[in-house]
């Protein structure tokens, strides 16, 4: 690592150039500090998030959680099984307590369920179906009588509290970790729960500090303030150089997807893409190497779906996704009708073959210079792109995607959830609840196979059907032109360590060793 | 009664060969002016406008504004050249030794302040304690028909004459060896005119300060001195008592003086 | 004097009547939902009865006049709603972060004066030398390099480098110095390129060459010639600039972590938080009108030509 | 009589005005004048050190910088200009309203002014959007609703002191037509206070521009604009400094001519100087 001069870091006075590490600011004794990004936190009961998302404090716990094929493993259900039409029968984990010491039994979780999973629409848990079976076992149904319900329960909105009517101030929960202090967008503290069923965490007290801009998070830790910045931008890993000695950036599995949605029901002007020749001559002209190395500090892979094979055990036959075949896109886009003109971009009576790509969700600069890079890429094989950079996400739905105003759209985002299903159908059903999606969904063939897959009972035989929707949404129909997979990132100071997982929410940060 | 103020020690002016130009090698507004106004003395100097008179005034006093430049010459106050001397003492001088009574009544006071506090600064210049100066502005308001009630209002409370009174009052207040007055009558009605020339009359029997009245206007200039001369771009073209202008000798320039006057008392 | 004080208050309320309106039409017609951002930001997908739901809940479905004179109502009885992101009165979110801003505003404004007053008179003094060309510079730097970048500079060399600060904020005052300065550097050296302006301009006033003929010292004229006649009106400047202070610094709040007005500002812009919003925008705006008319006042006392003048407002 | 002497050396207006013919040229001429080709991707090249090949250095995206930068004059210099001119047009038309508009006049215009001049730019160029929706010209028209009031507020007070200086009194009385007199008479008062706020407000104009991409505002990628270079050089700062040199030079570059011409002007129209205390 040359030696930067003092002179040329104050000059610049740049975070990476600064890498002489401050040791003074060492933690007090035995509290781990953690930099997270604002703080988003939600106090109204209907939407309570205190302590659960963005960070996940660990104060509550769910009944079950992700394992490391994404699959729920019990946490809080010691067991459960599913009976059929969406009744459910769950023996509870015995000898749990609440902060307060009141014991976790069937009533308790019945009165709990209501108020923090039952308000969760997409578990579809039927309030008035909570049973008490006896006092460590309940029964219970799911509104839409869906297979996957509790693997629904994975999600950290699921986490359980002791329903009392001030839980927006301080939530009493059964995990590792009990909330001592929270200033809203400052602080949250949580230090040790003794009593905890799981065993004693390594950190007696955690503090989770709201940095909001990505820049300060990262200085925070380079001034040895944080220990570890549990929210990462990709913005961040700009700024960090292969073998900086101030901050060990941790990365987990690719999980998260880099991907082109295309919109398939556009109207004029964005309806060049309804031709399946075009999208899929879009596809063969991607470089995905050059991306993987410009993005990401080159850790992230080219992408062949949306999904992860080591996600549910959907293994490696899934979707064969797409090389790099510039002839064959050339082919595809002359038999489409679109003929070079003499500047080499194509027209078709008279018109130009222009898309409009719009990035991204969940921002433009966390996918920045994909876009470019693509419209180069296009253009060698005759393709004219308009990007539109947007970083405000509320504009880019509303202005964009839910409108279905453009023929690209360029997201980062990834599945965070023990349901199989989760992601398709909500990404390329025609009946999503989320509106931007109706413009990718290929249609009943699709759908057929996704609600198969929702009104399974078997697991492995709900997986097959995802599989095959996978592969028909990306092989087929290219309704989706996956780019990337991009790994989860943790950066920490040099010496602490965490063990990883790909969704960020569920890794204990109470469980990381400060080294010497 | 009122007590005289300080013994007169008026101050003997000496100006030898002044020349002012527009930035060193430029044009020339004043080219080798030179008189002598003897302590005491009273002396007029005439021109028509643009002749170069408020420029000799501000030359005199070292306020002239950049581009213009004296290229040569010397101004002496009792024999002490004030092109010599540095920014600080040349202060020294300023108002002590030579003072200047503008001509714009309207802009020549500070808006802000009242004009008791304006003349109790003059007098400050002289005597440092402020109940002393105090009574000083007052008698010297006073010396120049002015109340206290008129004193504690602002300049734009005031009629022009009555603002250029307050800079005569300032002038005795302060005592000045020579005092420069640069056209103090011009742009006022007949009767405010009379008012600041007794003021000055006032002012200058109680310093014995000596006079060098600047003015196109022979009639004033008549009331308070006997001798004058006459400046023509930029030259001094004739000398002489007054009288002798009001009866149209001395060339050109100063016939065409005497006859703006005569219109005047028409 | 009495008579222009109800006439400026009377220009108040109905300022403040009209900035009322147009917050609330500013907020409701920006793109996006509160509601559909709030649940999007979850990660959850809702049911389109969910969305209606919270859509009653923050009275969002009724017409824009009707939400609007709801709103009234509700402020005249000092209600400001509930925040839609954090579920938490908006009142309460205003109170916390209203003692980060207003600390960062009073230090950035004496600073700002202080700098302004130094330069523009140091540039007064002598106009066309040395320091006035570097004072030029530094202000032609300080105002193109973007105040994101001052502000990470300055954690960078100061908190990482040399170790003086701390990039975490603590609620101390040695901490204030840092983040009021940046926020100072630019307004503070354009003020004092107007102060140079001005008291040049005055300097070549008849009544400084009196006072210059008079004998009397520089810095006596400075103050009472040339200071007198030109202080109210730097008055009004300072105090347009602390009334956009008042409303937060978005930038230099997020960089130095001061979870202040401004933050919540671009919180609440980014989730459409719409109670939070309307409540800022109407406060910042009655903050910036009362401050200006503070000094208006102030100036027009100050300036005796205003102040005796039976001229109407 | 005294000569008519040629006027005093102006040197802030010579330099101004030279640097803004230079920035001016480089504009108009940038397609010839970029030493490479500014959209060209050369990965292998990438975040190169300033070299006498790339005298800039080269971005992500082994881009020449110093080819954006020059190609970016057009668009920042372009848009910041139409902005600023934009609100400064629309101040000084309200500002006339005000001033010759009588009473009610004024009192309308002042009402608007105190009741837009709070609020955030950024709000403003997000209502906006909800309007119009996003476009590349939606960004200069948000810079202009944002900031015509203060731009007015400013000009209506000096409007107003031009306006009562008795020589222009004697021009209404003398049956000038009320156009040539705001032309002739009021407008070369107010020319050079205004051409100095121009040219401060020219920079944050240009760093507004590039945050309203944060609403897709403004001119999108690949088009180079210094505004944006400056926001994507700025994680590279310990990594690859020299991004930021192309775009911010040219940036102080062109507040540097602004300034120097409104100084400049300023100089001209009121050559006073002062005496020694």
């Amino acid at each position: 690592m040359k030696r930067r001069t003092f002179l040329k870091a104050g000059l610049v006075a740049s975070s990476a150039a600064a890498n002489c590490v401050r040791t003074d600011r060492e933690a007090p004794k035995g509290t781990l500090r953690v930099g997270a990004g604002s703080d988003r936190y939600n106090t109204a009961p209907g939407r309570f998030t205190l302590t659960t998302s963005r960070p996940n404090a660990h104060v509550g716990e769910p009944p079950a959680r992700p394992n490391n094929r994404f699959e729920a493993r019990p946490w809080l259900f010691e067991s459960w099984t599913h009976e059929g039409e969406g009744a459910y029968v769950a023996h509870l984990r015995p000898g749990v307590l609440f902060h307060d010491g009141t014991a976790f039994t069937a009533d308790t979780f019945i009165t709990s369920a209501r108020q923090f999973i039952a308000t969760r629409d997409f578990i579809g848990l039927d309030p008035a179906s909570l049973r008490r079976v006896d006092d460590g076992s309940v029964r219970f149904r799911s509104k839409t009588g869906s297979a996957l319900m509790v693997d629904n329960m994975t999600h950290p909105s699921a986490c359980l509290f002791l329903p009392r009517d001030q839980a927006g101030r301080k939530p009493i929960g059964t995990g590792p970790y009990r909330m001592v202090r929270y200033e809203p967008q400052r602080v949250l503290e949580v230090e040790r729960f003794d009593g905890y069923w799981g065993g004693q965490s390594k950190q007696p007290r955690v503090m989770y500090r709201f940095l909001a801009d990505p820049q300060t998070r990262l200085l925070a830790l380079r001034a040895s303030e944080v220990d570890i910045v549990s929210d990462v931008v990709p913005e961040m890993l700009l700024s960090i150089e292969k073998n900086d000695p101030g901050v060990t950036v941790l990365r987990s599995r690719p999980i998260r997807y880099a991907a082109l949605f295309c919109n398939l029901h556009g109207a004029p002007p964005f309806h060049t893409l309804r031709d399946l020749r075009v999208r899929r001559a879009l596809a063969l002209a991607i470089d995905r190497e050059a991306l993987a190395r410009v993005m990401y500090m080159g850790q992230a892979v080219p992408a062949r779906g949306v999904l992860p094979g080591w996600m549910f055990n959907l293994g490696d036959e899934f979707p064969r996704g797409f090389g790099m075949d510039t002839a064959q896109a050339t082919r595809l886009l002359d038999d489409a009708g679109w003929t070079r003109g003499a500047d080499g971009m194509r027209a078709r009576d008279g018109q130009r073959l222009r898309l409009r790509m719009v990035s991204a969700f969940p921002n433009a600069s966390s996918v920045k210079p994909m876009p470019e890079m693509l419209a180069q890429m296009f253009s060698t094989i005759g393709v004219a792109t308009e990007i539109v950079e947007v970083e405000d996400e509320q504009v880019y739905y509303s202005a964009y995607a839910d409108r279905g105003q453009a023929d690209l759209f360029l997201e980062l985002a990834g599945n965070a959830n023990a349901d199989p299903t989760f992601l398709l159908y909500n990404a390329f059903h025609t009946a999503t609840p989320w509106p931007s999606y109706r413009f990718h969904a290929p249609g009943a063939e699709v759908d057929a196979r996704l609600d198969a897959a929702r009104h399974g009972t078997v697991r492995e035989e709900i997986v097959a059907h995802v599989r095959e929707a996978h592969r028909l949404i990306v092989d087929k129909h290219v309704a989706v032109v996956p780019l990337l997979s991009v790994p989860a990132f943790v950066l920490t100071r040099p010496g602490v360590a965490i063990n990883m997982f790909e969704n960020v929410d569920w890794i204990d940060f109470g469980d990381a060793t400060i080294g010497a | 009664m009122v007590k005289p103020l300080a013994s007169p020690n008026a101050g003997h002016l000496k100006v030898e060969g002044l020349t002012v130009s527009v930035g060193g090698p430029g044009p020339t507004l004043l080219e080798d002016v030179s008189f002598d106004l003897p302590p005491g003395n009273r002396l007029a100097l005439l021109g028509t406008s643009g002749s170069g008179k408020s420029v000799t005034a501000s030359a005199l006093l070292r306020l002239l504004r950049p581009p213009l430049v004296v290229t040569s010459g010397r101004v002496l106050v009792d024999d002490v050249d004030l092109y010599g001397l540095d920014g600080r003492s040349m202060r020294e001088h300023r108002g002590r030794s030579l003072f200047m009574i503008f001509q714009s009544p309207g802009t020549a006071l500070n808006p802000c302040t009242n004009i008791l506090t304006q003349v109790r600064r003059a007098a400050e210049r002289r005597e440092p304690s402020r109940a002393a100066a105090l009574t000083i502005a007052a008698q010297a308001l006073d010396a120049v028909g002015l109340n206290l009630r008129q004193g504690l209002q602002f300049p734009f409370e005031l009629s022009g004459g009555m603002q250029q009174r307050v800079l005569v009052a300032m002038a005795l207040a302060l005592e000045p060896r020579v005092l420069l007055a640069d056209e103090p009558t011009t742009g006022l009605d007949s009767l405010a005119q009379r008012e600041v020339l007794r003021a000055l009359e006032v002012m200058l029997e109680r310093t014995g300060a000596s006079l060098l009245f600047i003015t196109h206007d022979l009639r004033a200039a008549n009331v308070l001195c006997r001798n004058a001369m006459v400046l023509d771009r930029g030259r001094l073209v004739a000398k002489g008592p007054l009288s002798d202008f009001l009866t149209g000798q001395h060339g050109p320039a100063a016939h065409a003086l005497a006859r703006s006057a005569a219109e005047a008392d028409r | 004097m009495r008579g222009r004080l109800g006439r400026r208050l009377l220009w108040t309320l109905t300022t403040i009547a009209l900035m009322s309106m147009v917050a609330f039409l500013l907020v409701a017609i920006a793109p996006g939902d509160p509601v559909v951002a709030e649940l999007r930001f979850m990660g959850v997908p809702a049911t389109p009865n969910t969305v209606e739901a919270l859509r009653r809940e923050f009275d969002l479905d009724a017409p824009l006049p009707v939400r609007y004179a709801r709103w009234i109502v509700r402020l005249s009885r000092l209600d400001l709603g509930e925040s839609i992101a954090s579920g938490r009165p908006v009142a309460a979110e205003l109170a916390r972060a209203l003692p980060w801003t207003l600390q960062l505003a009073f230090v950035s404004l004496v600073m700002i004066v202080a700098l302004s007053l130094s330069t523009g008179l140091a540039a007064a003094l002598h106009p066309y030398g040395r320091l006035t060309t570097f004072l030029r510079g530094l202000t032609i730097m300080a105002i193109s390099i973007p105040v994101y970048w001052l502000a990470l500079a300055a954690v960078g060399l100061g908190a990482v480098v040399l170790g003086w600060s701390t990039v975490v904020s603590d609620a101390s005052l040695g901490g204030l110095l840092l983040p009021a300065f940046i926020l100072s550097l630019a307004p503070g050296l354009a003020i004092g390129r107007v102060v140079r302006q001005r008291v040049i301009d005055e300097r070549l006033e008849d009544h400084v060459r009196l006072a210059v003929a008079l004998g009397r010292s520089p810095a006596q004229i400075l103050i009472q010639d040339v200071g007198v006649v030109i202080g109210p009106s730097l008055v009004t400047m300072w105090a347009t600039t602390f009334g956009y202070l008042l409303g937060g610094a978005v930038v230099v709040e997020r960089i130095f972590d001061r979870p202040g007005l401004g933050n919540l500002a671009l919180h609440a812009i980014a989730a459409r938080d719409y109670p939070v919003l309307q409540a800022y925008l109407l406060c910042a705006g009655v903050a910036f009108v009362l401050v200006n008319a503070a000094a208006d006042l102030l100036s027009a006392w100050l300036d005796p030509r205003l102040r005796r003048s039976r001229v109407d407002d | 009589m005294i000569k008519t002497q040629a006027l005093p050396p102006n040197p802030s207006l010579i330099w101004g005005l030279r640097l803004a013919a230079l920035l001016l040229l480089v504009a108009l001429l940038s397609p010839s004048l970029t030493p490479h080709d500014a959209y060209a991707i050369n990965l292998d090249r990438r975040l190169e050190a300033p070299s006498f090949e790339y005298p800039f250095g080269t971005d992500r995206l082994g881009r020449c910088v110093l080819s954006r930068t020059v190609l970016g004059t057009r668009a920042s210099l372009g848009l910041a200009l139409l902005a600023s001119a934009g609100a400064t047009v629309a101040a000084l038309a309200l500002s006339v309203v005000a001033v010759f508009g009588g009473r009610s006049g004024d009192r309308a215009v002042r009402l608007l002014i105190d009741v837009f001049i709070s609020f955030p730019s950024l709000v403003l160029a997000l209502a906006f959007v909800g309007i119009a929706g996003p476009s590349a010209f939606a960004a200069v028209t948000a810079i202009v609703w944002a900031w015509w009031p203060s731009e007015a507020r400013v000009m209506r007070s000096l409007l107003d002191s031009a306006r009562h200086r008795n020589f222009v009194d004697a021009a209404f009385l003398a049956g000038v037509h009320p156009v040539r007199v705001v032309v002739r008479h009021i407008l070369p008062q107010v020319g050079p206070a205004l051409a100095v706020r121009t040219s401060l407000e020219m920079s944050s104009v240009i760093v507004a521009l590039s945050t309203l991409s944060f609403l897709g505002l403004g001119l999108q990628p690949p088009h180079p604009e210094w505004g944006t270079m400056l926001n994507e050089a700025w994680p590279f700062v310990g990594t690859a400094p020299h991004l930021l040199f192309g775009p911010g030079l040219a940036l102080i570059a062109s507040v540097l001519a602004f300034n120097l011409i409104a100084e400049g002007l300023r100089v001209r129209v009121d050559s006073r100087q002062l005496q020694e205390w």
